[in-house]
């Protein structure tokens, strides 16, 4: 373990602490353009962080220490998440003690508490929430599990430090299999973060929403923590999407001289990509609750497809 | 000597109790004779022990480890179900089903029916052979018609008239038999039927001869076996008779039945160089485990239910005997003294149940437990034991029987897997919820005698894990004379 | 090569055994049936004694003397008392009509004879023709109970299949040895009482012998 | 040697200990403190001691001695290598919680008294010890079959209700079908001359065919004890029906001895693996597992869902064992080895997490007297320690970081991201296709639990309470915190465990994990080398309980804690209740529409002019309507026509005898 590899740790952990209101801010943002509004501003989510941390926490009645935990549990989760995916350098201490199958569950722990809490209060929306997002987790999980096994598959590897450095530091190979998982990988991260076609994540109409059910009785400290949580996890499925499609740019091990492009070269490809889910959000309508299997279930296929084609194409 | 008193006690057994007819004492008098029957059975087998196999009284007798541990298995059984006939036949005669003339019938026939059973088992001449196991039907089919209600008349009507059938093929077998040894080979007079004197010389008979003669003795003696086709009035007779009948029925005579089956097919098998007894036996076997596997499954009455359960053990061991070798007729003759134990063990539970319900329909008894622990306990692990289950004797006998049918006849295994299959699936079903479940049924007048029952099935558990080596090495020799 | 007398004897002893026992399979009445059946002992006797004769063995006489006492009077005698206490004249009509059972049964005694063709080239000019006959009358004896309803005629019929066995016995193999012999009657001797015993039960309880009414038990 | 003796003699000891306590039961069958304070507790350090010498004898040679018991020319045979080891001390851990669990559990009632019930399960205990000591074929099959039927009688104990008997009745009959398919394959596989022994059965050498015929049978045999789809229909009617520490030594380690059979005989007995074989066990082990889950998620009946649960996992494990026999038979042992590492692990896990979760659903149902999903609701409120730790259980058995469940999970998924190695095209698009279906089982898995946890434990009651409840006793609560420590420990500390388990390949494979999985640090978990993949749950749970910590006090620290209690949201509609709350069926219900095929479903839905409306719905089995019940039509109708050979009339029994000797006569 390495001094700079602990120097970069931190600064990726921070950094994506730091940033990820900011990007959702830019997604609003661009979003609002789309819609020919003027916008907030991309500094929004900070300011609503700081007033709900400011507000006295409203508790309702019956909630259990499960509900009380599960802000910090969910904010804890996304944390670790965010030091496992290489988006500056290689060369990440704490990224051996979980490959992607260990990020998935990771993701996972944080939407069964989340859902646990949800169903604490014994509220209709809270139970509703719940049981809508364990379903489309359900699905989104293994799709998302398998398009990890197409990299592991090029990459020998389901380590993302080994599928980052073979993809971006050895011989450049196109591999079919992979836009299989490029879409795929697209279509779990809608349903994931709660986006346009799943879930809108501006909306409180309750036969249609998922997360913001689950979120309901939260208020003041422990829903800015959720927001914030919300933040850095689109964030680092972005972080992801870059590292394993286009993780040009990210630096070798050791290679501090390459850190400020990297760091330039992700804040760009993070616009790029925010403006992205603006356009995808802004261009599709919700689909009806019942049609997200059949999205999500499209996903898990193309994932299989990727995998199937790996070995009728060997690449 | 020995032989006298195991034959004699019986027949003065009978006699005393046909002339006596004493009301009050018959049942310990009948203990009594049958208790002696086991010391002369007893003498005989450690005559055997002591000196290995004998023939006496001019030849006609003769004792070997095949007929010698059959003669201590019947004179047990014979003594336990006269232990367990006293209680029960009282209460029979407390319900008023039988009556003081029907109870000396009773009493004076099964005694002459122990010693039919003993002589077609110690006789050295096939012909005595068949004369006793006539015998043996005449004396039986009296008891099965005990009650006098129409059912059982039918019943011991089948009884006599597809016996009496059978055992005159069998005659028309022994015939042939004879006709192959004295007017084809020149033996003279009654050398010509004894078995010791056959079995030297089986090797010389005329095969064709032979063969025709085994399919005589084997429809024969295989009537009485109870091998399907020809077991129809089996169940008849067990469901009919006393219950102390069905027991001995099931447990002994089915076995001496076997016994004479066996007696022939090494005849056969040695004079004949072919498999053609073995194949005949094996398909014989599988026939009537199968057929009485089906026939269990829409069983409503418990006697017939573990009537035809006979049939499937003795198919089970007639496929065994016809695979022969030292394993498969090892697992056979262990077959028949486990078979014989268990199933007289439950027919005296069975009997008890029944009375206790009043009928012999499954669907109305219930509950056992509850009412009667050690009867309930008793049924259950006896049908358990029955079945098949470890660490039951049974099991030991069946492990050895599939394995080796899994060695020698693989096409065999999935016919014996389906009729296990479906037998258990049949009897256990019905057993469960007579044993458990709430409980519909009254006490008794008189306690009933359950120790012969847990007797039977403490031997039948400790032959299941282990085996006593001299009975071991007896099976053995047995098995090596069976070929 | 001319056969001698007795053997002849023996030959026509069989055929006329034979010959009755498809009487027997035609005969609708009981009392006639009784008939056939005391002059089918009455054969079967002559024919041990013939037997004892060329044989020179000793006790088939006391066969022959054992089978006339028992099968030509006593039994006979038994089976009239019988019918007249339960006064039972009538067979009705068999199972299957009288004709077809015929010729069922005139394929039964060519079966038989083709059985017992291998056996008698090898068995002494005596016993050649009588082991086929001998078979061939147990079988139609066997058919004739399969066919009758009454239980007295199927009485009748198990023992004509015994008298066939028994010609076998004497016959084919110049008797058998006398203990087994006695006991073998001493059992038909019993079984027949046993018989008697039954046919009162059964009219007793059922107000008739026909067999049809013991077809209770069975397999629903 | 005097050593190696010992453990062998230890192990007897401790069975035959177990045999001895039962019958102690006996002496006074209805004194509950006698069997609750005093035996059952000497049994769980009974089993304790057991699941020592278990973990010691791992790392021994094998040790074999010979009882002078059995079959004349077959003495009872018994060995103790590193797999029975394991084994055993799989038994060992497991029965020390449930006994511990049972002490304060059972009490006076309906049914067995507690004495005959503390025989039977300590001869349930007894047995499944000599299953996995045994060594030769009689043994086993005798200890098997006691195993069987001790459950069955444990199963029954409320043998007065008419479905109890029903399940029992199913049980004992599939499991003795089972056993006469064990039975057949030893008798394809014992040596020349009817040797038994299992060494004799070693050196055995079997055609081809027949070592496929004997996998077949051993298939069907373990499998059906195992609940291996479609063999499975007997275990969620028995899991139910026992008593609730019964079904967790049931679904707990009973199916394990199953799978102990299995390896037992394929990689041990054997000898030569066919990839075809594990072809076949990895395509039964993902049927399994999707069934198993679709169906826990349609139950509403608690441990009846929970006895799906155990089949799905069933069917985990044998994907990994399927994964290494394929492995195997294609010539990559070392491969095999972690495959096979992997169906240990879960094996270990499984029995471990289930158990819990059963001792749970005990508790809950001896505290409210409810089975039924629709009528619990927020227990956590009076059962504190019960719901957390069956929220323990419920997260390790959605296999989630850091518990144990997903660490077996990641650890049969990396054996099946070994398939590349394969060289058969078909194969290797097969492995993937398992592995997509247990990821989708694994999350199915964390859908069911989050759906048991908050229906039960969590939100308002259902039902209204007319007492006041307690939480249970310390008994079981110590009962269930010893087995909630081991999902902690397994998932914190895989490594040394996988070393263990290196010892069992070893012995059956001949071939270790790989000399760099284990090198790399007891903290760092990786299988096949550390550039391929690695997992550090310490590492894992550290951070994220660090974060939460972090985030808490920096919080506080510039912010406030302050709280205020308010009523939840009611849309201002007023008035809300329980009954608003989703249900169990309610929160499967999209699965349900979404995989609906699957199911047979009878459903019937209100109409608006009903006056009493209600909702019904019936899931079933399929295979009942498919495989079972045209079976016993089958049999119903062979037997139906079988019967009329015995039409009553004489005649005819007459003609059978006569048409039996003319045929037989033919033939001469």
């Amino acid at each position: 373990m390495s001094l700079s590899g602990v120097l970069n740790q931190l600064l990726q952990s921070l950094l994506v602490v730091a940033a990820a209101p900011l990007l959702m801010g830019w997604v609003n943002q661009c979003r609002a353009w789309l819609a020919n509004r003027r916008g907030p501003g991309i500094l929004q989510p900070y300011r609503t962080l700081h007033k709900l941390f400011h507000k006295d926490a409203a508790l309702a009645e019956g909630a259990s220490w499960l509900f009380r935990v599960n802000p910090y549990i969910q904010l804890g989760a996304m944390v670790l998440a965010a030091s496992l995916v290489p988006m500056l350098a290689v060369d990440l201490p704490l990224a051996p003690a979980a490959d992607v199958i260990a990020l998935v569950g990771v993701f996972a722990v944080a939407r069964v508490f989340a859902s646990l809490a949800a169903m604490d209060i014994g509220t209709a929306f809270g139970s509703l929430g719940a049981r809508r997002e364990m379903f489309v987790g359900a699905l989104a999980e293994p799709a998302l599990l398998i398009l990890f096994f197409n990299f592991s598959l090029v990459s020998h590897s389901t380590s993302l430090t080994t599928i980052v450095q073979t993809l971006a530091h050895q011989q450049f190979v196109l591999h079919a299999s992979l836009a299989f998982a490029a879409v795929a990988f697209v279509m779990v991260l809608l349903a994931e973060n709660a986006r346009i076609p799943v879930d809108n994540p501006a909306t409180h109409l309750e036969l249609t929403m998922i997360h913001e059910a689950l979120i309901l009785e939260y208020s003041a400290r422990h829903l800015a923590l959720i927001e914030w949580a919300v933040a850095i996890k689109l964030f680092v499925y972005f972080a992801i999407g870059i590292a394993c499609f286009l993780p040009w740019g990210i630096a070798q091990a050791g290679d501090w001289a390459a850190v400020p492009l990297a760091t330039g070269l992700l804040l760009g490809k993070m616009a790029l990509a925010g403006a992205g889910l603006a356009v995808v959000e802004t261009v599709n309508a919700k689909l009806r609750l019942f049609r997200a299997p059949e999205f999500l279930a499209t996903a898990f296929l193309l994932a299989m497809l990727g995998l199937l084609l790996h070995f009728v194409l060997q690449v | 000597m020995e032989i006298f008193l195991l034959l004699g006690l019986p027949l003065a057994g009978g006699l005393a109790l046909a002339v006596t007819g004493a009301r009050h004492r018959a049942a310990e008098i009948n203990v009594a004779f049958s208790f002696a029957t086991l010391i002369a059975a007893a003498l005989v087998t450690a005559r055997v022990l002591r000196e290995g196999p004998f023939t006496t009284w001019r030849e006609l007798f003769f004792v070997d480890p095949f007929n010698a541990f059959l003669v201590a298995l019947t004179a047990f059984v014979g003594f336990t179900t006269s232990l367990f006939s006293r209680p029960y036949m009282r209460i029979e005669a407390h319900h008023g089903r039988v009556n003081p003339a029907r109870l000396r019938l009773y009493h004076a026939m099964f005694q002459v029916f122990m010693f039919t059973m003993l002589l077609a088992l110690t006789t050295n001449n096939m012909g005595i052979l068949w004369v006793a196991m006539e015998a043996a039907t005449l004396a039986t089919v009296l008891l099965v018609s005990l009650y006098r209600t129409p059912e059982s008349l039918e019943a011991a009507w089948k009884y006599f008239i597809l016996c009496g059938v059978g055992i005159a093929q069998a005659l028309f077998g022994t015939i042939l038999l004879y006709f192959a040894a004295g007017e084809l080979h020149g033996a003279e007079g009654t050398s010509a039927l004894q078995w010791t004197h056959l079995n030297e010389i089986k090797a010389t008979l005329q095969p064709t001869v032979l063969s025709i003669a085994f399919v005589f003795l084997l429809v024969g003696y295989g009537t009485k076996v109870g091998l399907a086709p020809l077991h129809n009035w089996l169940p008849d007779a067990h469901a009919e008779g006393p219950t102390p009948v069905s027991a001995v029925l099931s447990g002994l005579l089915l076995n001496v039945a076997l016994y004479a089956v066996v007696r022939c097919k090494v005849l056969v098998q040695g004079a004949t160089h072919s498999d053609f007894a073995s194949h005949l036996l094996m398909g014989f076997g599988l026939l009537s485990a199968v057929v009485a596997a089906f026939l269990l499954w829409r069983q409503r009455d418990i006697k017939r239910l573990f009537a035809y359960s006979s049939i499937e053990h003795m198919g089970i061991i007639t496929f065994a005997f016809g695979m022969g070798g030292p394993v498969a007729n090892f697992a056979a003759l262990l077959h028949m003294t486990v078979h014989s134990l268990t199933k007289s063990a439950i027919f005296f539970t069975v009997g008890h149940a029944a009375q206790k319900a009043g009928t012999q329909i499954m669907a109305e008894i219930r509950g056992l437990l509850t009412i009667s622990p050690s009867i309930g306990w008793g049924l259950m692990i006896g049908t358990l034991a029955i079945l098949g289950l470890p660490p039951f004797g049974v099991f030991a006998s069946e492990f050895l029987v599939l394995t080796t049918a899994m060695r020698e006849q693989p096409w065999a295994t999935p016919i014996l897997l389906l009729a296990l299959g479906v037998a258990f699936a049949a009897i256990f079903g019905r057993v469960q919820h007579m044993v458990f479940g709430e409980t519909n049924l009254q006490r008794l007048p008189q306690s009933p005698s359950l120790w012969p029952v847990f007797t039977h099935l403490a031997l039948v558990l400790i032959l299941g894990v282990a085996i006593p080596g001299a009975l071991a090495q007896w099976y053995r020799l047995a098995a090596a004379l069976i070929g | 090569m001319a056969i001698p007398f007795s053997w002849q004897l023996i030959n026509l002893l069989a055929a006329l055994l034979l010959l009755i026992a498809f009487a027997m399979l035609a005969q609708r009445r009981v009392t006639a049936l009784i008939g056939l059946y005391a002059g089918q002992g009455l054969v079967l006797a002559a024919s041990t004694a013939a037997m004892a004769r060329i044989s020179g063995l000793p006790h088939l006489y006391v066969s022959a003397a054992l089978t006339l006492a028992l099968k030509v009077f006593a039994l006979p005698w038994l089976l009239h008392r019988v019918i007249r206490r339960l006064e039972i004249r009538w067979e009705v009509e068999p199972l299957i009509n009288i004709p077809a059972t015929m010729l069922v049964g005139i394929g039964l005694v060519i079966f038989a004879f083709n059985l017992a063709e291998p056996i008698s080239q090898m068995a002494s000019p005596i016993t050649r023709s009588t082991l086929g006959i001998a078979t061939a009358s147990v079988l139609l004896a066997f058919l004739m109970m399969i066919t009758r309803r009454k239980a007295v005629t199927q009485v009748i019929a198990f023992l004509a299949m015994e008298n066939g066995l028994f010609f076998a016995a004497t016959s084919a193999t110049r008797g058998m040895p006398l203990v087994v012999e006695l006991g073998i009657a001493l059992d038909v001797l019993v079984g027949a009482l046993i018989f008697g015993i039954f046919f009162f039960h059964i009219r007793e309880t059922f107000d008739s012998l026909d067999i049809h009414h013991m077809e209770k038990l069975k397999e629903h | 040697m005097s050593s190696s003796i010992d453990g062998i003699n230890a192990a007897l000891a401790a069975t035959t200990a177990w045999l001895a306590l039962g019958m102690l039961g006996l002496l006074r069958p209805h004194s509950v403190r006698w069997v609750g304070r005093v035996l059952f507790p000497i049994s769980a350090a009974l089993s304790l001691v057991l699941a020592g010498i278990g973990l010691a004898s791992v790392l021994k040679a094998p040790q074999a001695a010979v009882l002078p018991l059995g079959l004349p020319d077959l003495l009872f045979h018994v060995r103790l290598d590193p797999l029975s080891g394991f084994f055993l001390f799989l038994l060992g851990v497991t029965a020390t919680g449930i006994s511990i669990f049972s002490a304060g559990y059972f009490r006076t009632g309906e049914g067995t008294p507690p004495g005959l019930m503390c025989f039977q399960y300590h001869l349930f205990l007894a047995s499944m010890g000599a299953v996995l000591l045994a060594d030769d074929a009689y043994l086993f099959m005798v200890a098997w079959e006691t195993m069987a039927l001790a459950s069955y009688f444990l199963v029954t104990t409320h043998h007065r209700l008419p479905e109890i008997r029903q399940a029992g009745f199913l049980y004992l009959l599939i499991a003795h079908v089972g056993a006469l398919g064990i039975l057949l394959c030893f008798g394809v596989m014992h040596g020349t001359g009817w040797q038994f022994t299992f060494d004799a059965m070693r050196t055995a050498h079997l055609a081809p065919g027949w070592s496929s015929v004997a996998f077949g049978l051993a298939l069907f045999g373990f499998g059906a004890k195992a609940g291996m789809v479609p063999l499975h229909v007997w275990l969620p009617e028995a899991h139910p029906a026992a008593p609730s520490p019964v079904s967790a030594l049931m679904s707990g380690v009973m199916l394990k001895t199953a799978i102990y059979g299995l390896i037992r005989v394929t990689y041990d007995l054997l000898g030569t693996i066919r990839w075809e074989w594990g072809l076949t066990v990895l395509i039964a082990g993902s049927v399994t597992t999707l069934f198993g889950v679709l169906f826990a998620l349609m139950q509403h009946h608690l441990k009846r869902l929970l006895a799906y649960h155990s089949i799905e996992n069933i069917g985990i494990i044998l994907i990994g064992l399927g994964l290494s026999l394929t492995y195997i038979g294609t010539g990559h042992p070392a491969l095999g080895a972690l495959g096979l590492a992997a169906a240990l692990y879960h094996t270990l896990n499984h029995a471990v997490f289930k158990s819990l979760l059963f001792l749970g659903a005990g508790s809950i149902q001896h505290v409210t007297g409810e089975r039924e999903l629709g009528r619990m609701g927020g227990l956590a409120r009076w059962l504190p320690r019960t719901a957390f730790l069956f929220l323990v259980g419920s997260l390790a058995i959605s296999a989630l970081p850091p518990l144990n469940g997903f660490v077996s999970e990641w650890l049969t998924f990396q054996a099946a991201l070994l398939s590349p190695a394969l060289e058969s095209g078909v194969l290797r698009s097969v492995i993937p296709l398992a592995a997509a279906g247990l990821a989708l089982a694994g999350a199915l898995t964390a859908m069911c639990f989050v759906k048991v946890y908050g229906v039960v434990f969590l939100g308002a009651p259902r039902a209204p309470k007319e007492t006041e409840l307690h939480d249970v006793g310390r008994w079981e609560q110590t009962g269930m915190a010893w087995l909630a420590a081991g999902c902690v420990i397994l998932g914190l500390a895989p490594v040394p465990m996988l070393r263990l388990l290196d010892h069992v390949a070893r012995l059956l494979i001949g071939q270790s994990l790989g000399s760099q999985a284990l090198r790399s640090g007891w903290l760092w978990l990786t299988p096949v080398a550390a550039e391929r993949a690695s997992y550090n749950p310490i590492v894992f749970l550290v951070l994220i309980v660090g974060v939460t910590l972090l985030t808490f006090v920096l919080v506080r620290r510039f912010y406030h804690g302050r709280l205020r209690r308010a009523p939840a949201w009611d849309c201002g509609f007023g008035g809300l209740d329980a009954r608003m709350q989703d249900t169990a069926e309610g929160f499967s219900q999209p699965i349900r529409h979404m995989f609906g095929p699957v199911y047979e479903m009878e459903r019937h839905l209100p109409s608006a002019s009903d006056a009493k409306p209600r909702f019904h719905l019936e899931i079933r089995d399929r295979f009942w309507s498919v495989l079972y019940l045209p079976l016993a039509g089958l049999v119903e109708a062979v037997s139906r026509q079988v019967g009329r050979l015995q039409a009553g009339r004489i005649s005819i029994y007459l003609l059978y005898s006569f048409l039996t000797t003319i045929f037989l006569l033919l033939f001469v």
